[in-house]
């Protein structure tokens, strides 16, 4: 039994079928990373893992549990957090207090949590009074990165986390994600920095047109000249 | 001193008890707008509905006789406010709900709090009938004269009035600190902001929309009775006050409870100062000088007819200076 | 066959609370006329259609009243009540359509006026004769100087002009005389700038349920004022209710006289029927459906002609025919009798421009409430 | 050469903090020019600056020889800079074509006597401005989407369409804010390739602000390192990416970020 | 299409509906209906632009809705003698002239930052000029108005032919229109909103205690038509010709809109709409086209007003209400579908049905109410039913609002966005 396992999936916007029928499991402790040309549905899959648009078909579930559609905020209490690819930041509040919404669910103390955050990303502890709208392009997404940690999740979904980030941040990331990996913690991310993001993969899955066109370890798939040409950027 | 303690009592005062009217209405406005991102139309007979709730609350334990040491209506608040809050719960269950649901920008949601205030006003009359009626039964509303050495005129509030600062300025306070060190208050903003990235970190929306009517709908029916025991109750006297209410809102700038109070101050003084008198200032300082000048009778900036203008005008100017209202409000 | 009268009024809008007692009245002259057996002997009833003017809503007024006019096809309209309302009404609907109305609050003096083809009416004097009557009680009372507060609208600004024109002309010192918005909560500004002129007395031009109440109530509040000068719109039991009895010794005017033969009847059906008959516009409003219904008897139920047939029963000479003697009048109009109507609020002797002569009481208030002195000259 | 772009000890404050700190730089006509920095070292705003987007606290700023300091955007638009967002600023209620098309100006059918009186004047122009925004998507490859709403696109085809806008029209200068992130390497690669061209070709100056050293590599010269609101150094970026300060501040330990290696062993080593 | 169908249904929907109001209501009270709904098309025309097409909240239509009344009362309103006979005009002339020259120097020190002062003294210097002015001209306002209320009760109108006086509405709506966007267009949403209102506040204040320009809450009465009015041809003919004349107006201004709307000028507007930043980026001039749209837009609310006034024959100040002059055009615009012209069409001629039905419906229903009660519970209905019924009308219609918005929050005809290759 996987982790997390998505069966046939199909899902779309209103009347729009965007994904074609998608298959992807994970194990508990895996890091699977999706990659794809820009529309091929990459963003979409996360998201209906997160129940945020329609399902028509298909399944997903989590540990055990069938989570096909189930409302988001219930899934924060599954322990899956999520890092969108867009408006991933709350705008209006403090870097501070996005990290607390993060950790909305917890009941007890994350200060721990927190800390490590700050101690990941430093320009963060210089900006937690600062509204996050009013970051710069790379420090938003380590606010983003930073508060899907706090809930120091089961399985987190990452879209594209190292997207705007400079080479020193980017490494960062990837290490972050090692490590929590490490701990025990499932990772699912959608990356365009492919190369670098397949070489930690356990699993890769390369999706084109809301299809899977290849599922493989990272390391066969950045080997594999086909892939390399027409995905990887060669 | 004369000239003085008038300048208190119909300056200083005056507007303050206006400003406060003004701060205690925009409150929950400012509040919703926040929040669930729409003006809210319907707050001004929600306020009514609140002072109506009260006054039948009132009247009956009136008639049982019962009395204590404040005047009924303002004990029975925290009752008033509870059943005013289910009722803004179930507004919003049955007209806002469905429209958030399907998507709908913030602006329908404002033609429907159009509609929702039209159907309240009928109810409302419908109930009530159009007259206008007192929150004080059996009792006197008590009036506090201070003297003031040196002048044969006194500071004069009332019961009403010292009790409506007050309750402004608990209220400012504790939303204040409410939305920005309590968790359910950062969830709140944090839904206003995004609402799916809320979502995502488990924040529950209608559990934050339930929150965000419980206090709205609470604040109407604390400012409706508060403005009804100082004024009285009247069906249409909030909705009068609506606008006045708004712009002290958008002028303090939205979502800032301690711009409602600072916008509704701005127009409270605005609207008092704009048509005081100043002549009575001069009048002491001729008598002084053994009348070196003349003081004309009146000497007001601008005349009563013309009183409405000003508080527009003052908003026009303060929103070309700061665009975005005094304490930078939000953006929507 | 029924007869139908129409019937504006200003449901909503600012003088709303000031409504049901009038209607009430209307009601109150169509339902005695239905009782003491319709019209002509034959049972034909008599019915109120009611529309809303939303009073400063001249599109509505029109509309209300072309509703009545083209659709319910009335006979004649009492109404409408705002001044501006019943010159819409008029203009758009009543006049063309050929319809008489009597307005029983409509006390502009821009009223008397209108080009109407003499198809406008009222039952309320002119503004312009009752600021005349207050002004010259308000001096002779040995008042010399006053603060005047007017409700921003064609009552209060024409009552204003008039009482102030009379008031000086009597010698008197109006020392401010300022408009006010109707509706608003707070006038501590207003009165704070009146006060400052050191006036002796507060003469209030509003509506008592409106911002007149409020204006006293917090002029006694704040000690600003201690006498009070109203005119028919301050006149109200909605005044007790409001400042006790600090506002005692009030002088006012209201249109009507005691002495008015028909009043006592009036009072007594008015009581009956559970409105208060003292309610402002209330008698003029009875007096307005009744004297319809008596020129439409006269008239034979034609509209044609109806004006004349409302002079005819509403002026002297002819019998006198008091409020709820339906059945004396129509058996005087069917012996081929002259009529003449004195009703609850005043003798209705129409002038050429369809106004009636100011007769006034003065008032005043003892213990919170108002009681007649007498007539005012 | 001559300098296109001149930027004279230009500050930008919000409140009390200084994104950009006396900052002086030059851009040459003709050149495709890198800026690269930390996260939150002021690039983005200097930029905002140079469009005109944002008014600088104070310095001023040349645009081929011109003082343009404080002008709104559309008047640098006149001049012919163009630029893109980091963060997509598309029209998201308005279809992808749409997008492309409203941006050529001097539109007769954009005045109302146009719109009004000259049909067929205009009518003429749609077509062609039509042809021109299908080429651009051909090329970003996303006409399959020329219809939907930009709102409904994903990430990475709103950076496209972002680059797409400054394809519709002669430019003299071209910033470009990331436009790497979130776009498919392959198509990347054509997109570099498209820059040179134009730059070679048509003689564009490009502006870049990038994180990726492949593209900066492959594309920039000279290189501007920003830090902290200032420049920090410049030149050839092989000698940046030796630079001992730049790595510290800017790629923290090694040159390229691939501190992962280790790792990826390890993930080889797995059952 | 099948929009175009479903548009030709819903439409054919409401014409079953003004059949029914025809035959029921007899054709001279539903033609009212009928002239005031396209009078009310026309205003919503002017919003439909601004805020379905630019995104601008004007909340202030009532000001320009006055402003333009105003307007064409003034140009078409016979002429008072008494007042040209009198010292008044020279007077007035003196007033007018301290006026500009207050303007000119305002603008002036407002400008002065060109020379090189610094921001805050531009700013206190504007200001108290501004204050000189105000008092200077204040000071001679004030005897002129008293002066020409006492001798010649208002200055009246120039007795000009109604068109005249149409076009000076839309001219004066838009000149206001064109100042109060040069000061206000740079607020956000909201913010502009609040700044409208109080315009509208500002105007109609005006309007109302300046009794020597306008008889303030005197009124002014009757108004001229352009058609011969009901007193000479009869309710129904008079109307009717006075429907062809706005329905003519309206499809006018209807193709004028739709042209632009599906020009380039139409999609630069509504990039503006979705961001402002980035189409100030693409070169176009987002303040000044903004300023453009909302001049055009006020203009057709000023046009818009005064044929609903003329409907009416009396100008009264204090008949500007926002519920009726501001909300009731905002329901209409966002009910039909902003930013589609059939949808603010629709969506007038809807909301003012029910706005005007809601009157006889409502008393029908008490009168049921009031039968079948009486009939089956034997309850005796309170006297003032009636009245208590009227209050219920507003109920009636803010049921109807909500309901039609509930199945149709995008609008009835919502904005089309062109999906055409
Ligand atoms: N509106 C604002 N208000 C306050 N601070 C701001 C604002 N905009 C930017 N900043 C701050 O200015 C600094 C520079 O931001 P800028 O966006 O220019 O960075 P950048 O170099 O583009 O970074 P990145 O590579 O992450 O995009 C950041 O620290 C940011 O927090
Ligand atoms: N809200 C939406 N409504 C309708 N269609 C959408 C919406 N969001 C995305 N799409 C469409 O779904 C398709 C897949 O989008 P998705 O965001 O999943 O792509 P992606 O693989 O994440 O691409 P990228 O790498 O560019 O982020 C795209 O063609 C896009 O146009
Ligand atoms: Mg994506
Ligand atoms: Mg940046």
């Amino acid at each position: 039994m996987s982790l997390l396992e998505i069966r046939n999936l199909h899902a779309g916007y209103g009347q729009m079928t965007i994904l074609k029928g998608i298959d992807m499991m994970l194990d508990a402790g895996e890091i699977g990373v999706i990659v794809g040309p820009n529309g091929a549905g990459k963003s979409t899959t996360l998201k209906a893992i997160f129940g945020m648009l329609n399902i028509t078909e298909g399944s997903i579930h989590f540990d055990g549990h069938d989570i096909t559609g189930i409302s988001p905020e219930k899934l924060a209490a599954h322990k899956i957090a999520m890092v969108p690819q867009e408006h991933n930041v709350f705008a209006t509040l403090t870097v501070h207090e996005n990290l607390e919404m993060g950790a909305y669910t917890r009941r007890d103390d994350y200060s721990r949590v927190m800390d490590e955050v700050y101690e990941i990303f430093p320009p963060l502890k210089d900006k937690r009074r600062q509204a996050a709208g009013e970051l710069s392009g790379g420090q938003r997404q380590m606010v983003a990165f930073g508060r899907a940690l706090m809930i120091e999740p089961k399985l987190i979904l990452l879209d594209e986390p190292t997207a705007g980030l400079s080479p020193m941040y980017m490494s960062e990331i990837f290490d972050r994600v090692i490590a929590i990996n490490k701990l025990g913690v499932t990772v699912a991310m959608v990356e365009q920095n492919a190369k670098q993001a397949l070489a930690i993969a356990h699993k890769g899955f390369v999706l084109a047109n809301g299809q899977n066109s290849y599922t493989d370890t990272g390391r066969a798939l950045l080997d594999n000249p086909e892939v390399a040409k027409s995905f990887l950027g060669g | 001193m004369n000239e003085l303690v008038f300048f208190i009592n119909k300056g200083i005062l005056a507007g303050a008890i206006i400003g406060s009217i003004y701060a205690l209405g925009a409150i929950g406005v400012t509040l919703i707008f926040g929040i669930l991102r729409f003006a809210h139309f319907a707050h001004g007979d929600m306020m009514t509905l609140g002072a109506f709730i009260a006054y039948v609350l009132a009247a009956a334990l009136a008639a049982a006789g019962f009395a204590g040491p404040l005047p009924i209506a303002m004990m029975v608040l925290p009752i008033v406010m509870i059943l005013t809050a289910g009722i803004s719960i179930g507004i919003d269950r049955t007209f806002y709900q469905p429209l958030r649901r399907s998507g709908a920008k913030g602006i329908v949601l404002v033609m429907a709090s159009i509609g929702v205030t039209l159907m309240l006003q009928g109810l409302i009359r419908l109930f009530a009938g159009p007259s206008s009626r007192e929150l004080y039964f059996n009792e006197p509303k008590d009036i506090f004269r201070i003297e003031v050495p040196g002048a044969n005129q006194m500071i004069t509030v009332t019961e009403p009035q010292l009790a409506l600062f007050i309750v402004t300025l608990i209220s400012v306070i504790a939303l204040h600190y409410f939305l920005s060190r309590s968790r359910l208050g950062k969830a709140m903003r944090a839904v206003s902001d995004n609402p799916s990235l809320a979502q995502v970190t488990g924040i529950s929306i209608e559990t934050v929309v339930r929150a965000t009517w419980i206090i709205g709908g609470g604040l109407a029916a604390l400012a409706g009775t508060m403005l009804a025991l100082d004024v009285s109750l009247k069906p249409d006297l909030s909705f009068n006050i609506l606008l006045p209410i708004f712009a002290a809102t958008i002028v303090g700038g939205i979502g800032q409870p301690y711009g409602a109070i600072a916008g509704g101050f701005v127009v409270g003084y605005a609207e008092t100062l704009a048509v005081f008198n100043w002549s009575v200032l001069l009048r002491p300082i001729a008598r002084w000088t053994d009348n070196a000048f003349e003081v004309p009778a009146s000497l007001a900036i601008v005349p009563t007819d013309y009183k409405l203008m000003v508080p527009f005008v003052l908003l026009i100017l303060i929103l070309i200076y700061r665009p975005t209202g005094i304490f930078k409000g939000r953006v929507l | 066959e029924d007869f139908k009268i129409g019937f504006i009024g200003g449901m909503t809008g600012p003088i709303e609370s000031l409504m049901p007692p009038i209607v009430a009245g209307a009601e109150l002259a169509i339902a005695q006329i239905n009782e003491q057996g319709g019209f002509f002997g034959d049972e034909s009833q008599a019915s109120l259609v009611i529309g809303d003017d939303g009073c400063v809503d001249a599109t509505r007024a029109s509309d209300a009243a072309d509703r009545l006019v083209n659709v319910e096809s009335v006979k004649a309209i009492v109404g409408a009540m705002c001044s501006g309302a019943t010159v819409a009404a008029a203009n758009n609907a009543a006049v063309p359509g050929g319809v008489v109305m009597i307005s029983p609050a409509s006390t502009a003096p821009s009223l008397t006026t209108l080009e109407d083809n003499d198809l406008v009416f009222r039952t309320a004097p002119s503004d312009a004769f009752q600021g005349e009557v207050l002004a010259n009680l308000v001096f002779n009372k040995g008042i010399t100087s006053v603060a005047v507060s007017y409700v921003n609208n064609d009552y209060g600004t024409g009552f204003a002009d008039a009482f102030g024109a009379a008031f000086e002309a009597a010698g008197g010192q109006v020392l401010a005389s300022e408009a006010h918005e109707d509706g608003k909560a707070d006038y501590r500004a207003e009165i704070g700038s009146l006060s400052s002129t050191g006036a002796e007395a507060l003469v209030v031009l509003a509506y008592v349920d409106g911002s007149g109440g409020t204006l006293i109530r917090q002029a006694v509040e704040g000690g600003d004022f201690s006498q009070f000068v109203g005119g028919d719109g301050m006149v109200g039991n909605r005044l007790g209710e409001l400042v006790g009895s600090s506002a005692d010794g009030m002088i006012a005017t209201r249109p009507g006289s005691p002495e008015l033969p028909g009043r006592a009847a009036y009072d007594a059906a008015a009581e009956e029927a559970g409105f208060d008959p003292s309610a402002t516009f209330a008698a003029q409003s009875y007096d307005a459906a009744f004297l319809l219904a008596l020129a439409l008897q006269k008239n034979g139920g034609e509209m044609e002609g109806l004006n004349t047939a409302l002079r005819e029963i509403a002026t002297e000479p002819g019998e006198v025919i008091l409020p709820g003697e339906w059945e004396k009048a129509v058996e005087l109009i069917a012996a081929g009798q002259d009529i003449n109507y004195e009703g609850a609020s005043g003798s209705h002797e129409f002038d050429d421009a369809g106004d009636v002569p100011g007769v006034f009481d003065e008032m005043t208030v003892e213990n919170g409430e108002f009681v007649v002195v007498g007539p005012a000259t | 050469m001559s300098a296109i772009i001149e930027v004279k000890s230009v500050s930008k404050r919000f409140g009390g903090f200084h994104a950009v700190n006396d900052c002086t730089l030059s851009v040459e006509k003709g050149s495709v020019t890198g800026l690269i920095g930390p996260n939150g070292a002021g690039k983005s705003t200097l930029f905002n600056m140079v469009a005109g987007t944002l008014e600088p606290t104070s310095g001023t700023i040349l645009f081929d020889g011109e003082d343009v300091t404080g002008l709104p955007s559309h008047a640098l638009y006149k001049r012919r800079l163009l630029r893109t967002f980091q963060i997509a600023h598309e029209f998201s209620n308005m279809t992808v074509l749409e997008n492309l098309m409203m941006v050529p100006d001097n539109q007769t059918g954009e005045g109302l006597i146009g719109a009004w009186f000259m049909p067929v004047r205009v009518g003429r122009e749609e077509e062609a401005i039509r042809r021109k925004a299908e080429e651009v998507l051909d090329f970003l490859k996303i006409t399959h989407v020329k219809t939907e709403l930009a709102g409904n696109l994903s990430g990475g085809q709103k950076k496209l369409l972002e680059l797409g806008r400054t394809m519709m029209t002669d430019a003299k200068v071209v910033l470009l804010d990331e436009i790497a992130a979130g776009v498919n390497r392959t198509l990347l690669n054509d997109l570099a390739s498209n820059i040179e061209r134009l730059n070679r070709e048509l003689g564009y100056t490009f502006f870049v602000i990038e994180h990726d050293m492949d593209l900066i590599a492959r594309l920039c010269d000279p290189v501007i390192v920003m830090a902290a609101g200032s420049v920090m150094t410049q030149g050839h970026i092989a000698d940046i990416q030796n630079d001992p300060r730049v790595i510290e501040a800017y790629f923290g330990g090694s040159p390229t970020g691939n501190a992962t290696v280790a790792h990826a062993n390890q993930v080889e080593a797995r059952p | 299409m099948t929009d175009n169908r479903r548009d030709l249904l819903l439409f054919a929907g409401l014409g079953v509906l003004f059949a029914i109001i025809f035959v029921t209501q007899g054709t001279a009270y539903s033609l009212r209906v009928t002239v005031e709904a396209l009078c009310y098309a026309m205003i919503a025309f002017g919003l439909s632009l601004q805020w379905g097409t630019a995104g601008l909240f004007n909340v202030g239509i009532m000001g320009f809705i006055a402003a333009g009344a105003f307007a064409s009362l003034f140009v078409t309103f016979p002429v008072n003698q008494a007042f040209w006979d009198s010292e008044g005009p020279a007077m007035l002339g003196d007033v007018l002239v301290k006026v500009a020259i207050g303007a000119a120097a305002v603008f002036a020190v407002s400008r002065s930052g060109k020379i090189g002062l610094p921001k805050p003294l531009v700013t206190f210097l504007t200001l108290v000029t501004l204050a000189v002015a105000y008092l200077v001209v204040s000071a001679s306002l004030d005897p002129t108005a008293r002066y020409i209320e006492r001798e010649a009760g208002f200055v009246g109108g120039l007795g000009l032919p109604v068109y005249f006086g149409w076009a000076a509405a839309g001219i004066v709506a838009g000149a206001i229109a064109w100042v109060v966007g040069k000061i206000c267009l740079g607020l956000r949403s909201d913010y502009l909103a609040i700044a409208t209102l109080g315009i509208a506040q500002i105007i109609k204040t005006f309007l109302k205690n300046a009794d020597w320009l306008t008889r303030g809450t005197q009124t002014v009465s009757p108004l001229p038509w352009p058609v011969p009015g009901a007193a000479e041809v009869g309710f129904t003919a008079a109307r009717a010709s006075y429907l062809v004349l706005t329905a003519v107006m309206l499809v006018i201004v209807y193709m004028l809109l739709q042209r632009v709307y599906h020009a380039p000028w139409g999609r630069m507007m509504r990039a503006i709409r979705d961001n402002e930043d980035a189409a100030s980026a693409m070169g176009k001039d987002v303040t000044k086209r903004r300023l453009e749209i909302f001049v055009f837009g006020c203009v057709l609310m000023g046009i818009g007003g005064a044929t609903l006034i003329h409907f009416n024959t009396i100008f009264d100040p204090n008949g500007f209400v926002d519920l009726n002059h501001t909300f009731l055009i905002w329901v209409m615009v966002i009910l039909g579908g902003p930013g589609n012209n059939r949808g603010a069409i629709f969506g007038a001629l809807l909301v003012y049905v029910i706005w005007t039905m809601s009157e006889p419906v409502t008393l029908v229903i008490f009168d049921y109410i009031r039968t079948i009660g009486r009939d089956l519970f034997g309850w005796q209905a309170p006297a003032d039913l009636n009245s208590r019924a009227l209050a219920m009308r507003v109920f009636v219609i803010g049921l109807t609002i909500t309901m039609v918005l509930r199945f149709a929050p995008k609008g009835v005809i919502p904005e089309r966005l062109s999906r055409k290759a």
